[in-house]
């Protein structure tokens, strides 16, 4: 076992060395490429520091979902123009900046070295009131979501429809209503096709594993969300899938699904359990995988149309 | 030294990258993926946060991870509107080159 | 037998590890695009192929022995799928 | 005082947060013309629910408090009104309200159409600033505020493109990145808060910070954040551009409360969360820069050549008057500490009122005359008599002349000044003024000389009467009685702790 300090140090180092190239490569693809492989390799960090659910939503939004946005984004910015005039800071500015972020950083580094000892932590209140309103789920991380900090978990939602709504606001007048076409460039190669066929069943069917574990292990509602909403991507890029048009019913009805379902339980908790977003003990655990099902789907719906981007003309043709 | 020393520095070594790069990178989305990286060094303090607080049979405490969790989202869908800013951007306009200093200029006169 | 089950898994999984190491310096030492993704591809179908057998040896139960298995499967999958892709892009390139 | 469960009349804080939210989730899923009156349907709602947090906070005469599914803090999520919130709340309410009704006209969904994308947007965004700002009045959480700081900026960005000209772009892409930048040191402080001292909760954390290394780090961080968020010099270079450029509306709503949403957390933090630290420092920094702002701001003002741009930077200026609340409040439970205290709120709700019928005058000038260039307006307030009016009466409380709710800011700052013997803060106001008075006259001598001017379109009535509503509102605070400055107390920390 000594050897996994070094492991970790060299861990470390990969992903400073990783996140430094991001930040020095000369071309906007380099980086871009550079940021998704640093996005994978922070959730071995996240491994290391005990927080499998963490992991899981780094490497499925950290490092995919934002893969495929960075790149496609990348990829049309390099097709359009890149970086026009070379407008190159100066060394006295980048050295300025250089020890200000240096400064920043070491005194950051040196708070964390000063947090107190013994840590303060809720794990034990965590862990006692677990029981009373978590009511049977194993998964700490799921009862703290959905149950203590269920109000951030909600208005997180939200900001999901939200940026939908943001994102579809950048789309130009004339073609409102339409279809998003992200990779209409790119005509699908077969082993494209042949990897979405292959993967959608599967991917499906680890997706809801994920969810439905999530409640007393390692996964849950977001994970299990992203994982279906990379599948509808993939879907999407091998073209066995267009994206839906922007005022389709049913697809704005499953991006706030969630959100509203958990906004009226949390309503009907001041009559049913006394307090608004109370859930009654006894079926605790039946509404929290009710709702979370719900928020499963706005997620699965919500990460791809974020992806996709705003309707563009010439689509629907 | 233990793994939430190490991911604790990594966290602060981090921030320091993505605050040089979001300050002197022209591009937009040099800069939002600068941002990102300030922002997993954020989430790795609040990882160490967790780690730290090991205690009653938990290996971590739930409640920052649970933060972190809600924070990548947020943080997700902040890098979707600012992408979908950008792309439009470029599109209406073909000169890319921001240094938003210099570009807001024509529009509100403001002095150099 | 776990003795002997040990040795097998660890011998496995180092040689797993072997396979990714050449794989890699391959990557970083060969002239051209095409011939780091052979090496690639075959050092990491190879070598996780070693270390996922070497990990099904040490598995307590059969499901997680399947889900390492699909963990290969899945691996092999996008692995193949993407070289193809990145083969078709090169070609596209050259032409 | 009882800061872990929920107290009588706890439950319309979170009525008043779920009204918007499900505004927007409604507006987003019917579309088209039912998102317009989904809005319009509910702001009467939310200055109802207001006004009624507010008479509860003045019934109890101490704050309310809900604490969210009957788990209290730390674990669970607290929600408290005190004695600025419920200003703040029925303010943001009654401007809202104003800007909808506004902006009715533009954002139309126009016949034959089943949905356009200006006025969907406008409409879902409306109200998710409207949630946002709800949260952050009544927020107990840190880190339930930075969601709800998050979602302020997702609504305002697209605001300000919401014509989605080029220059709009690169505007709201600056202040995107800006905002962004600003939550992610608020959320970098906030792990350290958790770090240090195991709790987010604004009242626990108040009992338990220690002037360690850590919290000075973390309430530097959050700082620096909020301040990029609320515009203030040196950082507040994205915000004229951003202004300026959106849909008066739009820009009442921005300038006149989303810059105050950070301020109103910037408050909370030093007056609530840290008042165990010794903060002179703190606020003579913050004293400076707001003073920095308030003659950069008002000389720039000065400089510009069009309209929506000058009340742009003037809101850089009174901007910076929030922040000479720092060193004037901080006196404990001192006199003059209450006076600065007031002259603080006062000022932000007197700039929020006058700052929004500003912009909207601005707004309908600008339809009215095909633009809102400084130097073409000569004898425009003869076409324009009502909006000029309200014109001059916003600028008489940003100059801060009797009577108004400026005067009456910048009376109470004087007076806390001087009475803490920090009369170097007097310069800054007075200055100000002058300066404010300058480019108010620039705008208004051209109107009023001779001239002819042509309107393109006749201005609505109903547009001109809501803004001219709103300076009214501005006015009218400067005849606040002393019962209104003692509801601003409540909640106060250092004035609950004195005898």
């Amino acid at each position: 076992m000594s050897v996994l300090p070094y492991l970790d140090v060299g861990l470390a180092l990969l992903v400073v060395a990783v996140a430094a190239w991001t930040v020095a490569a000369r071309a906007l693809f380099a980086s871009v490429v550079s940021y998704v492989a640093y996005g994978l390799l922070l959730a071995f960090v996240w491994i290391r520091l005990y927080a499998p659910d963490v992991a899981l939503t780094e490497a499925a939004v950290g490092g995919g979902v934002t893969g495929v946005l960075l790149i496609t984004a990348g990829k049309r910015l390099g097709a359009l123009h890149d970086i026009g005039p070379d407008v190159r800071p100066g060394v006295g500015l980048k050295l300025l900046t250089g020890v200000l972020a240096a400064l920043v950083a070491g005194a950051l580094a040196s708070v964390i070295l000063l947090l107190p000892d013994p840590p303060p932590s809720l794990a034990p209140e965590a862990s006692a009131a677990i029981d009373s309103a978590g009511a049977g789920l194993g998964n700490p991380i799921t009862a703290v979501l959905m149950s203590y900090r269920s109000f951030d978990t909600m208005l997180e939602k939200i900001v999901l429809v939200l940026a939908v709504a943001g994102v579809w606001s950048m789309t130009a007048d004339e073609a409102w209503g339409r279809a998003p076409s992200p990779f209409r460039r790119s005509r699908p190669y077969a082993p494209t096709i042949f990897l979405a066929q292959m993967l959608a069943p599967i991917g499906t069917l680890i997706g809801i594993h994920v969810f439905w574990t999530g409640a007393n292990a390692p996964g849950g509602a977001f994970q299990g969300g992203a994982l279906l909403a990379a599948i509808w991507i993939i879907t999407m890029m091998a073209r066995l899938a267009e994206p839906p048009r922007v005022d389709a019913r049913w697809l704005r009805m499953a991006l706030v699904a969630g959100p509203a379902v958990f906004l009226v339980n949390g309503l009907t908790g001041e009559f049913v359990a006394g307090s608004f977003f109370a859930y009654p003990p006894s079926v605790a655990k039946p509404i929290i995988l009710f709702i979370e099902a719900f928020m499963v789907l706005s997620i699965a719906v919500a990460l791809p149309m974020l992806v996709a981007g705003p309707s563009s003309e010439g689509s629907d043709q | 030294m233990n793994p939430s020393v190490i991911a604790g520095l990594t966290g602060a070594t981090l921030v320091g990258l993505g605050l040089y790069g979001f300050i002197l990178h022209p591009h937009p989305l040099r800069k939002l993926l600068a941002f990102n990286l300030i922002g997993s060094g954020v989430f790795l303090v609040f990882g160490i946060v967790a780690r730290r607080g090991a205690a009653a049979g938990f290996r971590f405490d739930p409640v920052p991870q649970a933060m972190v969790i809600t924070g990548i989202v947020v943080a997700f869908a902040a890098s979707a509107v600012a992408v979908a800013l950008i792309l439009r951007l470029s599109a209406a306009n073909s000169d890319l080159s921001l240094d938003p200093d210099a570009r807001a200029e024509p529009s509100d006169g403001e002095g150099p | 037998m776990t003795g002997l089950l040990h040795l097998l898994s660890v011998a496995a999984i180092g040689a797993g590890t072997f396979f990714f190491f050449t794989g890699t310096v391959a990557l970083l030492r060969f002239p051209d695009s095409l011939t780091r993704l052979h090496a690639l591809t075959k050092a990491d179908n190879l070598g996780l192929g070693l270390v996922v057998f070497g990990l099904i040896l040490r598995a307590e139960t059969a499901l997680s022995a399947l889900k390492l298995i699909v963990i290969w499967a899945l691996v092999l999958l996008s692995g193949a799928s993407t070289a193809q892709l990145i083969g078709r892009a090169l070609r596209r390139v050259r032409e | 005082m009882e800061l872990g469960t929920s107290t009588p009349g706890g439950y319309l804080l979170v009525l008043a947060i779920l009204l918007p939210l499900a505004g927007i989730m409604l507006s987003f899923t019917l579309g088209g013309r039912n998102a317009e009156r989904v809005a319009l349907g509910s702001t009467p709602f939310g200055i109802v629910l207001a006004c009624a947090i507010a008479f509860e906070v003045g019934q109890a005469g101490k704050p309310i408090v809900y604490t969210i599914g009957g788990l209290p803090p730390p674990l669970g999520i607290a929600l408290r009104a005190d004695g600025i919130s419920a200003v703040m709340l029925v303010a943001a309410a009654v401007i809202l309200a104003a800007a909808a009704f506004y902006a009715r006209s533009k954002f139309a969904t126009p016949d034959g159409v089943r949905e356009s994308r200006s006025a969907l947007t406008f409409w879902i965004m409306l109200q998710a600033i409207w949630a946002a700002l709800i949260i952050i009045f009544v927020g107990g959480d840190l880190f339930n505020l930075y969601v709800a700081l998050e979602l302020l900026t997702f609504a305002a960005v697209p605001l300000v493109c919401i014509d989605g000209r080029p220059e709009t772009l690169v505007a709201a892409l600056r202040y995107l990145l800006f905002a962004l930048f600003g939550s992610i040191c608020y959320l970098l402080g906030v792990a350290l808060f958790y770090g240090a001292h195991g709790t987010i909760d604004i009242s626990l954390l108040a009992q338990r910070v220690q002037p360690t290394p850590v919290v000075w780090m973390a309430a530097a961080l959050m700082t620096a954040g909020l301040l990029a968020k609320t515009a203030l010099f040196p950082v507040h270079l994205w915000l004229p551009p951003a202004h300026a450029n959106a849909p008066a509306a739009a820009s009442a709503v921005l300038s006149g409360l989303v810059v105050k949403g950070s301020f109103f957390l910037t408050l909370r933090l030093w007056f609530f969360v840290l008042p165990a630290l010794h903060t002179e420092t703190a606020a003579v920094i913050l004293g400076g820069l707001g003073s920095a702002a308030v003659i950069v701001g008002s000389v720039m003002a000065l400089g510009q050549a069009r309209l929506k741009l000058l009340v742009a930077y003037s809101t850089v200026a009174q901007i910076g008057y929030l922040f000479l609340v720092f060193p004037l409040a901080s006196g404990g439970a001192q006199t003059w500490s209450a006076a600065g205290w007031s002259a603080g709120l006062m000022q932000v709700l007197a700039h929020a009122f006058a700052k929004a019928g500003m912009f909207l005058s601005a707004g309908v000038l600008a339809e009215a005359l095909g633009h809102d260039r400084i130097g073409n307006l000569r004898g425009a307030a003869r076409v324009l008599p009502l909006t000029f009016l309200t014109i001059a009466l916003g600028g008489l409380s940003l100059m801060g002349l009797p009577p108004s709710g400026g005067f009456n800011a910048k009376w109470l700052m004087l007076q806390a000044a001087v009475a803490s013997g920090q009369w170097f803060w007097t310069l800054p106001i007075l200055v100000g003024g002058l300066l404010a008075a300058g480019y108010v006259y620039r705008i208004l001598a051209p109107a009023l000389s001779d001239g002819q001017v042509s309107l393109k379109v006749t201005p609505m009535r109903s547009q001109e009467v809501i803004a001219l509503a709103l300076t009214m509102a501005a006015i009218v605070l400067g005849f606040a009685p002393q019962a209104f400055l003692d509801f601003l107390e409540i909640g106060r920390p250092v004035t609950a702790s004195s005898p």
